[in-house]
């Protein structure tokens, strides 16, 4: 094997089809409200743990529903529960037991 | 009242233009240039928000034309000459029709998705439009791939040939965002194994109940968006369709396999509404839909005494709002003629 | 698959390729790295059509390389093509042949720029007046190279000696054409076929007896990028890009590839070598890579050129499978040898690549 | 004050480049460079589009402007008529004017091209040539090019082109007045200024670097902006 000085770059492409999907699924078979998210960044906007941190719970969940979760256990955790991403929700998204489902998630499928 | 108004064009708005006519007294003659009125609800098979048959409001329409309205089908009009007092109306078959009035209902064309080259209608078998899947709805075929199968995976793309400058459409068709709604839940509801993406750059949620069914779609029907506009489909090996798309939403170019890709066809101005409009010597807007006298006050009205404008061939426009312009129109034609 | 789709949109782009009297500008990639290639063209064009193919040797790059590296001001760039122009006005020429796709799409982009903004234009001539004194006038016809190979492509058939197929089992060669971005994506029109579904390649293959593979990485470029290739550091980009290409095609089994821009047969052929250095990944048969061609090779090679005169030597994925494939002769002891037939001994094998 | 965005404004791609974008992402949907690198050409869009100035001189200071390849993809497919790999251009050219290009790891490398290309493009008159393509510095070019590289005439004219010769063909020697127009069209139309404002903002990013700078393509600045990659450039 010949050193070139540089490696092939890896794609950075949501390759919906290779991607782990399971905590998707075992989030929606607990919560069904995942499913009703309609990426307006209201949670995001009132989080707490998003004004001192780059935590973004819009995109975490969409993330997790593109089957990308290899960030996600690192990432809940600056969660702070205080709720308000629960009173602003247009959509009644339960993102308290969302939060707690994907946590649960995490330790299911021992990711 | 011995008035004439013929009503140009045979579809929702023609068809209910003509009965408000003869309701309120007038000899209303409807042309249509195909076999049969409907015109493009004849090819529906559910109507949103509330998947009603659409044969309902065809027979609705239908039933009480009876005996009101003489229908000419095959009408091929040629010639419309304007005299100080009337229209004479010159068909391809040698009749002639005067008309006191006219009403223009020509309506709108599917845009013919074979113009959005990269998304390979024509080319690729499992790519079909969202009126080819009506199709299959309204003759209970089933949905299946090219080669058999039951889809594992469908794409819905919206604004297909809408707000798109390479297909010279930079407006909006309306209806076509909760049309691919409907249409994913109708195949969820038949195919609950198959999972069902819809595409789309906003959702138009504009009417009545339609932000409702959006939302169902989601809860009962576990429908998935994906917000980006498709940019290109390719034909994989196994003749599954290859999508390629910005999820904007994660900032991230985003692809996914699916076994059948739906194309939300958009509005063009209809090949009669460009004739007739050229004919009557009405003005066009930059969408190619004929402008009315004013956007806001007179959407009926033309700067043609005598001449109407009603239904899609003004822009896009739902069932329900094809009918209220049609009734609307119809007001206008008495006002003028009494 | 239906092709009928396809040739209905072929229909819609058709453009105007001259039929004689070219003024033929190079191109920096091509010469050095296919330097047989334009030696056929200008055969082929001259010898096999009886065409009047004109080179002035004053002519230069059109800094098209440069000028994606962004280190080439527009203005800088286009008072240079408007030297090429007005070397092709002087010769009393109107239809401008660029060998290059950078070239081609610079030239396209100039005159698609001067079209919507002609003080554009006027100032251009004022410059090229001040630093040259020289005026010009805008070709009547641009066309690259492999447009008008593509427009005699049944007459190069019909003078053929050999055709795409495989004279074991009688079938028709599996091609996977790649075009050049910028053939037609800046400006579609420009391009025989569209942008989407390009036919100016897909034309020769079908006319020589082949058949073209659509892959679903068919449009994806090549990965020079210019700085992309140009800087080492930024390299692992280039090769991703055309690794991509060679995962998506592999599945269709292709017999070779053929290219009209004269960087991505370089590097379609260079990755597969990389990729096979770096992971002792190759996407042929036998641990082959697969051929890559520019257009004026498989021209050539139809026509019965020989092969080792085409260049084929300059590639590092041996081309030989392919040549057995249709049948082509050629001497393997002279693959090698120097102007006069000198021996100037022979390149190491490499040692993923069977170059056997 | 629009300063930099009237800057912009004067460019023609620029013009042409920037309509009004929609934020669809049918760019970088097929963007080579979003697929490899931590770059979104919709969000550059957006962002030249908001005429904040702020933000602008951050893109101009960034690495993101200078994944692009231009293979011009985007062009083909946004339905707004907008060319992202224009608005690039403009974006790297401004970078250059005003020094900021030395600010990012990719923008650095500008003085590597104009070095080799730049240089070439002058002197021989061809942006690339087989002596350019140095086998030490392209290994990917594989043993093949390694042995030609050591009989350049005999290959050259073995395959009909007229290496270094007077008159026309392939590789042939670029006559002098034709050099001295090419030079004195960068004179002219600010292709010197660019070199020389590259020089200039390279010269004084290694003094503050501490990184040794001569005139050729050896010294430690050069090879460190020629090969270094942080690999920061593409978060999954």
């Amino acid at each position: 094997m010949i050193d070139f000085g540089y490696t092939i770059n890896t794609d950075r492409q949501i390759d919906y089809d290779a991607n782990d999907h399971r905590m998707s699924h075992f989030i929606l078979s607990r919560e069904p409200s995942y499913n009703l998210c309609i990426g307006c960044g209201s949670c995001t906007a009132t989080c707490s743990a998003g004004n001192f941190t780059d935590f973004n719970f819009r995109k975490l969940h969409l993330m997790i529903k593109r089957g990308e979760i290899s960030e996600v256990k690192t990432k809940i955790q600056k969660c702070m529960f205080c709720g308000k991403c629960l009173l602003v929700c247009p959509r009644g998204v339960n993102t308290r037991n969302l939060i707690l489902t994907i946590n649960c998630a995490i330790d299911e499928l021992k990711l | 009242m011995n008035k004439k108004v013929v009503i140009i064009g045979g579809g929702i708005a023609g068809m209910e233009a003509s009965i408000t006519l003869a309701e309120l007294g007038y000899h209303a003659t409807l042309l249509e240039k195909s076999h049969s009125t409907g015109g493009h609800v004849q090819d529906w098979y559910q109507l949103f928000p509330n998947r009603r048959p659409a044969k309902e409001v065809l027979t609705f329409s239908e039933l009480r034309m009876e005996g009101k309205v003489k229908t000419i089908n095959d009408a091929d009009i040629i010639e419309i000459e304007k005299n100080i007092n009337d229209f004479r109306i010159l068909l391809r078959n040698g009749k002639l029709v005067v008309a006191d009035a006219i009403v223009v209902a020509t309506g709108f064309d599917l845009f013919d998705a074979h113009r959005k080259e990269e998304y390979g209608y024509g080319i690729y078998e499992n790519v079909i439009t969202s009126a080819d899947l009506e199709k299959r709805f309204s003759e209970g075929k089933k949905i299946l791939t090219h080669g058999g199968a039951v889809p594992k995976r469908i794409g819905i793309i919206h604004c297909v040939g809408s707000r798109d400058e390479k297909s010279g459409n930079n407006y909006c068709s309306k209806v076509c965002c909760v049309t691919g709604v409907k249409q994913a839940i109708e195949i969820r509801e038949m195919l609950p194994e198959t999972e069902v993406f819809c595409f789309y750059m906003d959702l138009r949620m504009f009417g009545r109940h339609f932000e409702e069914l959006y939302k169902e779609s989601q809860e009962k029907w576990g429908v998935n968006f994906i917000r980006g506009r498709l940019s290109e489909a390719n034909e994989n090996a196994d003749g599954s369709i290859l999508l390629k798309v910005e999820d904007t939403l994660a900032g991230k170019p985003l692809k996914m396999k699916v076994d059948l890709l739906i194309l939300l066809a958009g509005f063009v101005p209809s090949g009669g509404t460009k004739a007739i409009g050229k004919m009557l010597g009405l003005p066009f807007g930059d969408d190619g839909f004929i402008t009315p006298k004013d956007e806001h006050t007179s959407t009926n009205l033309t700067d043609i005494q005598g001449v109407f404008v009603t239904g899609s061939c003004t822009g896009p426009k739902s069932i329900q709002d094809s009918i209220a312009d049609a009734r609307a129109a119809a007001t206008q034609v008495a006002n003028y003629l009494k | 698959m239906k092709v009928e789709g396809k040739r209905l949109i072929w229909k819609d782009y058709q453009k105007e390729i001259a039929e004689d009297k070219f003024f033929y500008v190079r191109s920096c990639i091509r010469q050095t790295f296919f330097p047989g290639s334009e030696w056929a063209f200008l055969k082929i064009m001259k010898e096999v059509l009886g065409k009047d193919v004109y080179e002035n040797p004053a002519h230069t790059t059109c800094t098209g390389i440069g000028y994606h590296s962004d280190i080439v001001p527009f203005d800088t760039t286009m008072t240079v093509v408007a030297r090429q122009f007005a070397l092709m006005t002087e010769a009393g020429y109107q239809n401008l042949v660029p060998s290059c796709i950078t070239s081609f799409g610079l030239y396209t982009e100039v005159m698609e720029t001067w079209k919507h903004f002609p003080e554009e234009e006027k100032k251009v001539r004022e410059y090229l007046k001040k630093a040259t004194g020289r005026e010009f006038e805008v070709p009547k016809n641009l066309a690259h190279a492999s447009d008008i190979i593509y427009k005699f492509r049944k007459q190069i058939a019909a003078k053929g000696k050999y055709r795409l197929i495989n004279k074991t089992t009688g079938e028709p060669l599996k091609v996977v054409e790649h075009i050049g971005c910028h053939y037609a994506k800046m400006f579609p029109s420009k391009g025989v076929g569209g942008a989407e579904y390009p036919y100016v390649l897909t034309g020769m293959v079908e006319d020589w007896g082949g058949e073209v593979i659509d892959y679903p990485e068919r449009r994806h470029c090549c990965g020079f990028g210019f700085r992309q290739y140009l800087v080492k550091a930024n390299r692992g980009f280039s090769v991703a890009c055309s690794k991509k290409k060679f995962e998506s095609m592999a599945p269709y089994k292709p017999d070779m590839i053929i290219t009209n821009c004269p960087g991505c047969p370089m590097f379609l052929d260079r990755w597969q070598y990389v990729i096979s250095e770096m992971e002792g990944k190759t996407y042929g048969e036998d641990g082959h890579g697969i051929p890559v061609f520019t257009y004026e090779e498989v021209a050539g090679l139809i026509l019965g050129f020989d092969p080792w005169d085409l260049g084929l030597q300059l590639h590092q994925v041996p081309t030989e499978p392919l040549l057995n494939k249709i049948g082509i002769p050629y001497d393997p002891f002279k693959k090698y040898l120097g102007k006069n037939g000198e021996d100037i001994g022979i390149p190491i094998k490499p040692s993923m690549l069977n170059t056997q | 004050m629009n300063k930099l965005f009237d800057k912009l404004q004067e460019d023609v791609r620029f013009r042409e480049g920037l309509k009004a974008c929609i934020n669809c992402g049918t760019c970088t949907a097929i963007c080579p460079a979003a697929e490899f690198y931590d770059y979104d050409p919709r969000q550059i869009v957006d962002i030249v589009q908001t005429r904040n100035e702020e933000k602008i001189e951050a893109l101009l200071k960034s690495e993101t402007i200078w994944y692009c390849g231009e293979c011009m993809s985007c062009k083909t497919r946004c339905p707004r008529g907008n060319v992202p790999g224009l608005i690039i251009c403009a974006l790297r050219s401004l970078s250059q004017e005003l020094g900021y290009f030395v600010e990012s790891e990719k923008g650095r490398q500008q003085l590597a091209l104009k070095r080799t290309i730049g240089k070439s493009i002058l002197k021989t008159g061809y942006c690339v040539s087989p002596e350019l393509v140095a086998a030490k510095l392209h290994p990917e070019q594989g043993p093949m090019w390694e042995w030609s590289q050591q009989h350049l005439p005999e290959i050259y004219n073995r395959l009909g082109a007229n290496y270094k010769g007077d008159g026309p063909g392939a590789l042939r020697k670029i006559p002098e007045e034709a050099l001295d127009e090419l030079a004195r069209i960068f004179e002219i139309t600010g292709g010197n200024k660019r070199f020389e404002t590259i020089e200039e903002f390279s010269s004084k990013k290694a003094k503050e670097l501490g990184l040794e700078l001569d005139s050729g393509t050896d010294s430690e600045y050069f090879l460190n902006i020629y090969t270094t990659n942080n690999n920061r450039h593409n978060k999954k």
